[in-house]
């Protein structure tokens, strides 16, 4: 069995590297994030069915848990990691092609330390590590905001900057507190500190508040997500896909196992429900009249989060595995999405819709990847979106409270919204246009290279596997959220 | 008075919070905001190292055999707080690198005016 | 067996006969009620006769057909109501195959039209299938309140009801339905003041207008098996039917020169005007009627 | 407006704030027992990592990894930087002016010292407060100094991301050595040595060697990033 | 069973590959592959098989079996679909885009497959919902109008889509099953309340798809801008998957007892879908009366049928159910000639326009044989197959005390025949206008396909015992009573139904007189401009009254068929966008007030605590 440090450690040493194989040549430092992401894909997966037996608590130092810091290789844990590797994976070959000019060695170098950083967060048992791996995360990315250096981006970077610092800031005020009142940092440590009192005293309750709020910017729930339109619409097309796909799910992350595993705080719960439905609506509302299709995506990104945390802030064993599903599956459309329009937008020249028009006929297997992407957020089968959308309104309506009833339909308002937006944008690229010849489009092809096209396709299939055959992942996704759940469980692996 | 004095570190640590949050918010020219975020994690620092404090505890080093870990502060804040004052740097670094490259863009650092991605 | 095919051959004929004997009657009325001496009974006959020696110009095989349509529905149809006690199709489909027939007539007569592409022609079936829409309204409240009433869709059945105790015409609540019959017999006829469809002062006879020799003499059967089929139907359904044929061809006649009677006196109806004083009073009463039908039952 | 509603909503944080401190009275010895971390740092480090500053043994062995995720936060922000500020084409500035004659050569006179200074300092890491950082930190102002009283001098940024690289990679491996030799990352698997003396507590001194040349090639690399741009 | 599915799915793929390959390939394939599904289906009759297809998929097996109801569909489904694929033949030819065309195609075919083979809701819903989507691809393939016909048609199926997933798992959240068998069992255990809501939902699902006003106003765009031969599968079989759903809905899981048991809860219910069912009759088929573009007429006379098969379903006696089944399987027939037939015009004469077409009969003769067959079945003319399902509908309406009911289809039939007589003079009678002087007929692939469902229009009017028994084996499944059914109608007491004699009758008085016709004087034939016109000189543009055909009716009943529910969907529509317009105003841009919104936010969760405490 590989330890799971290595998800963490290989990675660093490769990009701390990189800067060495620079210099020997550009091109190799250009496959060390697919090499390091290639590497993590195989070991994460490789660790699933050992840590659905039980989580591997690894220690770093050589320390028992409250002393060193440890990482809790759990279901959810390596299930994250995989969905992170294998999205970095995709995207770190599409980079490949995509990243042409500017820094690369530097671009490559963030790029995989942001997706290390996404790693160490899922994995850590150590809150103020969590931390550390939190600002990794944030802080390359947004230097990787800025990458393509114009208006929009740095624009973009510095309002991220702003409210990412704050973010983190009042996290670590949290993280502060905790300390300041149990003395530990370790995370199950202090869950047992908590104890299962089910009300928070005060203290506590504001240190929840400064944690959620906290990490709560950069999972990009209602108030706290001005940053992301901005951002995922500026970024390179990779990057969105990072940020989309990965990064704010590790600040749901971050918040759900805080709110879950840390405090244990049902009054949480509802809060967290609430959020999610606010935050779905007005991303959904905000994307629907969006001309720029970044934007829209981006939006709908926050419409996607809002979904998830309403699936999770559900606390049953249903809507978290229905919410972890929908995770999994917004990583793999998203980000498939945003690189798809990255091509689409580099062959046209603009973000607006309507310059979308005729790329059906242009870009044939992009389009394509597009409309499977965009078919799966709204949520209609084959896709991977289907199973995770029908699992969170089961759980929703299984709840059979009235509060409920009316927030799913909420909910599929919202989903509706979605789906307009997202067939006017397939219509566009498939039916606007000139008509054409149906021979003449064959020499007008300008289809992505292959190095784009090809982590797309692959997406492609996941999101098709997924949607298909979602039995195993559904499983593996049930002991993640019996991981949340019984948060005793969870203390006892690691602390013994 | 004397509550004052016994709670000065929190008090400048939540005054230095609450000043770098204000101007955050509410000043415009972007160097002010990133003067406000320097004040900010300055004292997130501050509070780390108070919420360790021990009274009347040294620093916790074995410089001299007869030391007692028992007088000694709580170490961990202040490995914490190295780590954090390294994060606020690379942030501040960061802010500052894009600060220059806004202005180069916009020709302004008017946060009010550099408004082009909205909606 | 024998008996079925011998009625199913004669009573088209009979139907031809009374209705054109029918047409011969309106004119005579129509000349006397204005004070003209009018063509003689048998005038129609000759007509026609003479007519089918004429040949005739076609438009088009369409144009044959869509006649042969409306003459060899009209035809059937006369199977369907019982003359008398003479129905041979009675276990066929009743009432509702009466009325999907009857669609045959003008449908056939459009076909026909439309393929002679004249604008007159046009224009009548216009008028024809508006007129057709504005007495159908009432008179399937009407039929409805009928087969409602005696829970059946046999016409044969609704006769042997009314025989068994009264007349429905004069039998509470179907007198309502009976009465809007009556309101709109002339519409279903085509007779004044309804025959806005075959003006000929102002589209040149309509459908008509197209049609010469063997056509138009087809046109004048069909008309004439309109006439008798609309008024048998009437009879059946409110009069009783009959027990003999001659007591059935008493209480035609009668009606028919009843409606004749009392009609000629209206001038020609626009087309609006005739629809919409059919969705007025007949629909009115029929919808009563209906109501009331089925708030007793 | 928005002055006033910052100040109302910063009130409420603030009592927040309070009502938190208020259960964490200052200066309480919150690790009172021996299963609170730092009481057992306190207790066990001198013996389980041989450094006689407890803080560098927090920071290196039983905090190594956030250790670790900080190095490469500083990385991070130095390629950052680096690539925020990249320019397509190198423009020539007008050269700049240069600094008096007393400030040239007190530079250059304080610049070895200030290195040797700061040499020191990481190398007594776990002996002496300091460590790594603040070491890499002296280093890097010493470039600083050169830079403000050395107008025309360039550092060559090829040898200093190699240093950062090695210095980082030197990490890593040094935790993974760790790994291979005592079953866990950042093990400390070499000899304690004798308490209190230069050769002792382990790996630390090498980690904090390396930690310290990357911060100060990192700081420096960001200082003339800075510098270079702003002229 | 697997192997339909797979051969459906499949073929659909394999197509679109072979026709990167060869155009010809991929036709010939498609034919294949659409007529192995006829073949296949037509074998399992009277089969009941039954298969898993992914033993778990969301905590719930996939499964498909096969009934007689499900057969029933499926064999409409796939013939509708074969003569589709043989109809696009020459349709798309020298179209852009073909491949994905016939990828689509196949894959809706597929998707409706599925969804009649499906044995619980979460596979249906599935199935369903990739036949949704495939059909709006299909929508906008036309483009320009298609474009926002498609939006509308997805908006309002997305909408039906989501109710429905609400629906099933209401079901799910009290019965824990999908499965068609088990639900039918238990749901009467269920509060009437709570199993209507379930019902409910449904039903506004399937209600939307069959276009049952108010719910109808995706259709009338989507069918008229849709390629024909899809129109016809739209019109034909893919809204009835409504109908489909229907069924399982009032006779499986309610259950045609409970359903019209004069329970309160369900009374009620059953008299809100026969009103909306009869409006579904009424309104629509005048509204086509008043269209100029051919398509559109069909598509609001598809709404209106559509209404006739809903209130024979919801009308729940055996009869009813028979007209409603009978009904569904006549439209697929006569509405995919009338789509497939003006689709011929169209690829013709590349116009809808009733106003500019006309005379065409004789440039297109078995089309026009087509239409005039299609029309006569959509009217219900005796001796084709509208007319058997009619007349059991009006039958058991009457017969069992319904007769405004009756009143209010027999009105509509009305609608049917002017607008059915309005599409063949505007198209095929009256004067041949002169650019379409060189019209060609219709190409042989066209021509095949709509002698085909001519000949099926007439033969299932003659023969409607063929079908009738196999509804009946259904309805006596359902647990309805049986009816008394022989090969040409129906023998029963209280009205039978025999066609043969209606057809020998009509056939020999048809004879009879068209021997007249031939026996008497020889006519001359002359053309069709040879017009009598009072004297005056026949103009020589056009002499002919199209426009505005049925204006005095126009004018009487325009102001009452104003399709408010449409405009009142779009005001909601706009008044959504205007306040999405609003909540991104959210973002203005400017980082302070970001910052602020973060501040708000923690000091919510502090003031709450803050306040809670206090209190």
């Amino acid at each position: 069995m590989v330890n799971p440090v290595l998800l963490l450690a290989v990675p660093l040493g490769l990009a701390f590297l990189t800067p060495l194989l620079a210099f020997i040549s550009d091109r190799i430092a250009r496959y060390v994030p697919v090499a390091g992401m290639l590497f993590n894909c195989v070991v994460s997966v490789s660790l699933i069915p050992s840590v659905l037996n039980r989580p591997i608590i690894v220690q770093t130092g050589g320390f028992a848990p409250p002393f060193g810091i440890n990482l809790v290789a759990g279901p959810l844990g390596i299930t994250l990691a995989a969905v992170i590797a294998l999205v970095g994976l995709a995207v770190s070959v599409y980079g490949l092609a995509y990243v042409k000019e500017g820094a690369t060695v530097k671009y490559h170098v963030l790029y995989l330390l942001l997706l290390t950083g996404a790693t160490g967060v899922v994995l850590t048992g150590d809150i103020f590590n969590l931390f550390v791996f939190y600002e990794i995360l944030c802080i390359s990315s947004y230097a990787l905001v800025a990458y393509s250096g114009d208006k929009n981006g740095v624009e973009a970077a510095v309002k991220y900057l702003i409210q990412g610092s704050i973010g983190s800031g009042l996290a670590l005020i949290g993280i502060a507190i905790l300390y300041g009142v149990f003395g530990t940092l370790n995370m199950a440590d202090i869950a047992r500190n908590i104890g299962s009192t089910g009300i928070l005293n005060t203290t506590l309750f504001i240190a929840l508040a400064f944690m959620v709020a906290g990490f709560g910017v950069e999972a990009a729930v209602f108030p706290l997500n001005a940053w992301l339109p901005d951002a995922h619409s500026s970024a390179p097309a990779p990057i969105s896909a990072i940020l989309s796909g990965i990064a704010i799910k590790v600040g749901i992350y971050v918040v759900v196992r805080i709110v879950f595993t840390v405090f244990g705080a049902p009054s949480m719960f509802m809060l967290l429900v609430v959020i999610g439905v606010v935050t779905l609506l007005i991303g959904e509302m905000s994307a629907f009249s969006q001309n720029n299709i970044k934007r829209m995506l981006a939006y709908s990104s926050v419409g996607q989060v809002g979904l998830i945390v309403f699936a999770l802030g559900m606390a049953t064993t249903g809507g978290i595995s229905g919410g972890l599903f929908q995770i999994i599956s917004h990583a793999l459309a998203k980000s498939l999405l945003f690189l798809a329009t990255g091509y689409m937008i580099y062959r046209s020249g603009s973000m607006e819709i309507s310059s979308l028009q005729g790329m059906g006929k242009r870009m044939p297997l992009t389009c394509c990847a597009f409309t499977i992407g965009a078919f799966s957020l709204v949520g209609l089968p084959p896709f991977a979106g289907f199973p995770g959308k029908f699992m969170i309104v089961r759980a929703a309506i299984a709840q059979q409270q009235h509060l409920f009833t009316f927030l799913i339909a909420l909910v599929l308002f919202g989903t509706i919204i979605e789906a307009c937006y997202f067939f006017r944008i397939v219509q566009a690229a498939y039916f606007t246009g000139p008509r054409e010849e149906p021979d003449a489009g064959k020499q007008r092809r300008e289809e992505a290279p292959l190095f784009a096209l090809a982590p797309m396709l692959g997406l492609l299939v996941f999101i098709i596997a997924l949607g298909v055959y979602p039995e195993p992942v559904i499983r593996l996704l049930d002991s993640c959220a019996a991981e949340l759940l019984n948060r005793f469980d969870y203390i006892k692996g690691v602390l013994g | 008075m004397s509550f004052l004095f016994e709670n000065s570190y929190y008090i400048a640590a939540v005054g230095l919070i609450l000043i770098g949050l204000y101007i955050m918010a509410a000043k415009k020219n972007l160097i002010k905001v990133i003067i406000g975020l320097s004040f900010f994690e300055t004292g997130i620092n501050v509070l780390l190292i108070a919420a360790g404090y021990i009274r009347g505890g040294s620093a916790p080093i074995f410089s001299h055999p007869d030391m007692q870990a028992g007088k000694m502060v709580d170490p961990t804040p202040q490995a914490l707080v190295l780590t954090a004052i390294v994060i606020g740097v690379a942030v501040l670094a960061l802010a500052l690198s894009l600060a220059v490259r806004l202005y180069e863009h916009h020709g302004t650092l008017n946060l009010r005016k550099i408004r082009e991605l909205k909606w | 067996m024998v008996a079925t095919v011998a009625q199913c051959v004669l009573l088209p004929v009979l139907g031809i006969v009374i209705g054109l004997f029918f047409l011969g009657l309106y004119r005579k009325i129509m000349a006397r009620l204005h004070w003209r001496y009018g063509p003689p009974l048998i005038q129609p006959v000759i007509d026609i006769l003479r007519l089918f020696f004429q040949g005739g110009m076609s438009h088009g095989a369409v144009f044959d057909f869509g006649l042969v349509l409306s003459l060899a529905g009209a035809m059937a149809i006369i199977l369907f109501i019982p003359f008398a006690q003479w129905c041979p199709l009675q276990g066929s489909g009743g009432m509702l195959v009466i009325l999907y027939l009857m669609l045959l007539m003008p449908l056939g007569t459009a076909l026909s039209g439309g393929e002679a592409a004249n604008p007159n022609a046009s224009i009548g079936i216009s008028r024809k299938l508006i007129l057709a829409l504005g007495y159908e309204v009432p008179l399937l409240l009407i039929l409805l309140s009928v087969m409602s009433y005696y829970s059946t869709i046999s016409i044969v059945d609704i006769v042997r009801g009314q025989q068994a105790s009264v007349w429905a015409l004069f039998s509470w609540p179907l007198a309502l339905p009976g009465i809007a019959y009556i309101l709109i017999l002339p519409a279903v006829l085509g007779v004044r003041p309804f025959d806005t469809t075959t003006a000929p002062q102002e589209i040149s006879s309509g459908p008509l207008v197209e049609y010469g020799g063997k056509y138009l003499a087809f046109e004048h059967i069909i008309h004439a098996l309109s006439l008798f089929l609309g008024i048998s139907l009437f009879v059946n359904l409110f009069l009783g039917g009959a027990a003999n044929p001659i007591v059935f061809f008493v209480k035609i006649l009668v009606v028919f020169v009843a409606c004749v009677c009392i009609n000629a006196v209206f001038p020609r109806l626009r087309i609006e005007q005739a629809v919409s004083y059919l969705w007025k009073w007949p629909t009115a009463i029929a919808f009563l009627g209906l109501v009331v039908v089925s708030l007793v039952k | 407006m928005r002055s006033l509603i910052a100040v109302i909503l910063l009130a409420v944080i603030g009592l927040g704030l309070a009502l938190c401190l208020s259960d964490m009275p200052f200066g309480a010895n919150h690790i009172a027992t021996a299963e609170k971390a730092g009481r057992h740092y306190l207790e066990k480090a001198p013996q389980e990592t041989g450094s006689a500053n407890v803080v560098t043994a927090v920071v290196v062995t039983y905090r190594g990894f956030d250790t670790l995720g900080e190095v490469t936060v500083l990385f991070i922000a130095a390629i950052g930087l680096g690539m925020v500020l990249y320019r397509r084409k190198k423009q020539e500035g007008k050269p700049p002016q240069p600094a008096s004659f007393v400030l040239q050569t007190g530079c250059c006179f304080l610049f070895p010292l200030i290195l040797i200074l700061g040499v020191y300092i990481f190398l007594h890491g776990h002996l002496t407060p300091g460590g790594g950082f603040q070491g890499g930190v002296i280093v890097a102002s010493g470039f600083l100094l050169a830079y403000i009283g050395c107008a025309d001098m360039k550092i060559r940024h090829r040898w200093f991301e190699a240093t950062e690289s090695l210095a980082g990679s030197a990490f890593v491996i040094a935790g993974m050595a760790g790994l291979a030799a005592g079953g866990s990352f950042l093990m400390n698997f070499m000899p304690k040595g004798n308490f209190n003396t230069l050769f002792s507590a382990g790996i630390i001194p090498i980690i904090y060697i390396a930690i310290g040349l990357k911060v100060g090639a990192e700081l420096t690399g960001l200082i003339a990033n800075l510098l270079e741009r702003a002229e | 069973m697997q192997i339909i599915l797979l051969t459906s799915f499949g073929g659909a793929f394999a197509t679109y590959l072979l026709a990167k390959i060869s155009s010809r390939l991929r036709d010939v394939c498609a034919v294949i592959v659409s007529g192995l599904l006829v073949v296949f289906v037509a074998l399992l009759y009277n089969k009941t098989p039954a298969a898993t297809l992914i033993p778990s998929f969301v905590g719930a097996p996939l499964t498909v079996r096969l009934n007689m109801l499900s057969w029933f569909f499926a064999i409409a489904i796939v013939v509708v679909g074969f003569l589709s694929i043989v109809f696009s033949f020459s349709y798309i030819k020298g179209k852009e885009r073909a491949d994905f065309y016939y990828l689509m195609m196949l894959l809706v075919n597929a998707g409706m497959i599925g969804i009649v083979l499906s044995a619980d809701l979460l596979t249906f819903y599935i199935f369903w919902e990739i036949m949704s989507w495939g059909a709006f691809l299909l929508i906008s393939y036309n483009r320009g109008p298609a474009l926002r016909a498609g939006m509308k048609y997805i908006v309002m199926s997305v909408i039906g889509s989501v109710v429905m997933l609400a629906g099933i798992l209401s079901l799910y959240a009290v019965y824990e099953t999908f499965v068609f068998s088990e639900l039918a069992g238990r749901i009467a255990s269920a509060s009437p309340a709570y199993s209507l809501a379930c019902a409910s939902m449904l039903c506004i699902a399937f209600a939307i798809k069959n276009a049952v006003v108010p719910l109808h106003t995706w259709l009338p765009d989507a069918h008229s801008e849709a390629p024909a031969p899809f129109s016809a599968v739209l019109s034909g079989i893919l809204i009835k998957m409504g109908t489909y759903g229907l069924i399982l809905v009032l006779y499986l899981f309610v259950g045609v007892k409970l359903f019209i048991s004069p329970t309160y809860v369900w009374r009620g219910f059953r008299f809100v879908l026969l009103v909306l069912a009869s409006i579904t009759i009424l309104v629509p088929s005048f509204i086509a009366v008043m269209q100029n573009d051919a398509k559109k007429v069909l598509a609001w006379s598809s709404i209106a049928q559509a209404g006739y098969i809903i209130l024979g379903i919801t009308f729940g006696t055996t009869l009813g159910f028979a007209a409603g089944m009978f009904h569904f399987l006549n439209h697929a027939t006569f509405k995919a000639l009338l789509f497939f037939g003006i689709g011929a015009v169209e690829y013709r004469t590349k116009t809808r326009d009733l106003n500019s077409l006309g005379g065409l009969l004789k440039r297109m003769p078995i089309t026009f044989i087509a239409v005039l067959v299609g029309t006569c079945g959509l009217i219900g003319i005796p001796l084709t197959n509208g007319f058997v399902s009619k007349w059991l509908l009006y039958k058991t309406l009457i017969l069992e005390g319904s007769p405004f009911l009756a009143f209010i289809a027999l009105i509509g039939t009305w609608g049917t025949i002017l607008y059915g007589y309005k599409l063949l003079h505007h198209v095929f009678l009256g004067q041949l206008p002169e650019k379409y002087k060189n019209v060609r007929k219709a190409p042989a692939s066209m021509q095949f396909v709509l002698i085909i469902l001519s000949l099926a229009v007439v033969v299932l009017g003659i023969l409607p015992g063929i079908p009738l028994k196999l509804i009946n084996t259904i309805a006596v499944s359902m647990g309805m009573d049986s009816m008394n059914i022989n090969i040409f109608g129906i023998a029963s007491e209280t009205g039978a139904l025999n066609t043969v004699n209606i057809l020998s009758v009509l056939a020999a008085a048809g004879i009879v007189v068209w021997i007249i016709l031939k026996a008497s004087k020889k006519s001359t034939r002359i053309s069709q401009e040879d017009n009598y016109a009072a004297g005056a000189a026949i103009p020589a543009e056009r002499y002919s009254y199209t426009v505005d055909f049925y204006n005095p009716l126009y004018r009487m009943i325009r102001r009452y068929l104003r399709d408010i529910f449409d405009e009142f969907y779009y005001w909601i529509a706009g008044r959504v966008q205007a306040f999405s317009d609003m909540v991104r105003r959210l973002y203005v841009g400017d980082v302070g007030c970001y910052a602020m919104y973060i501040l708000l936010f923690l000091s919510a969760l502090i003031l709450s605590q803050v306040w809670w405490r206090v209190w």
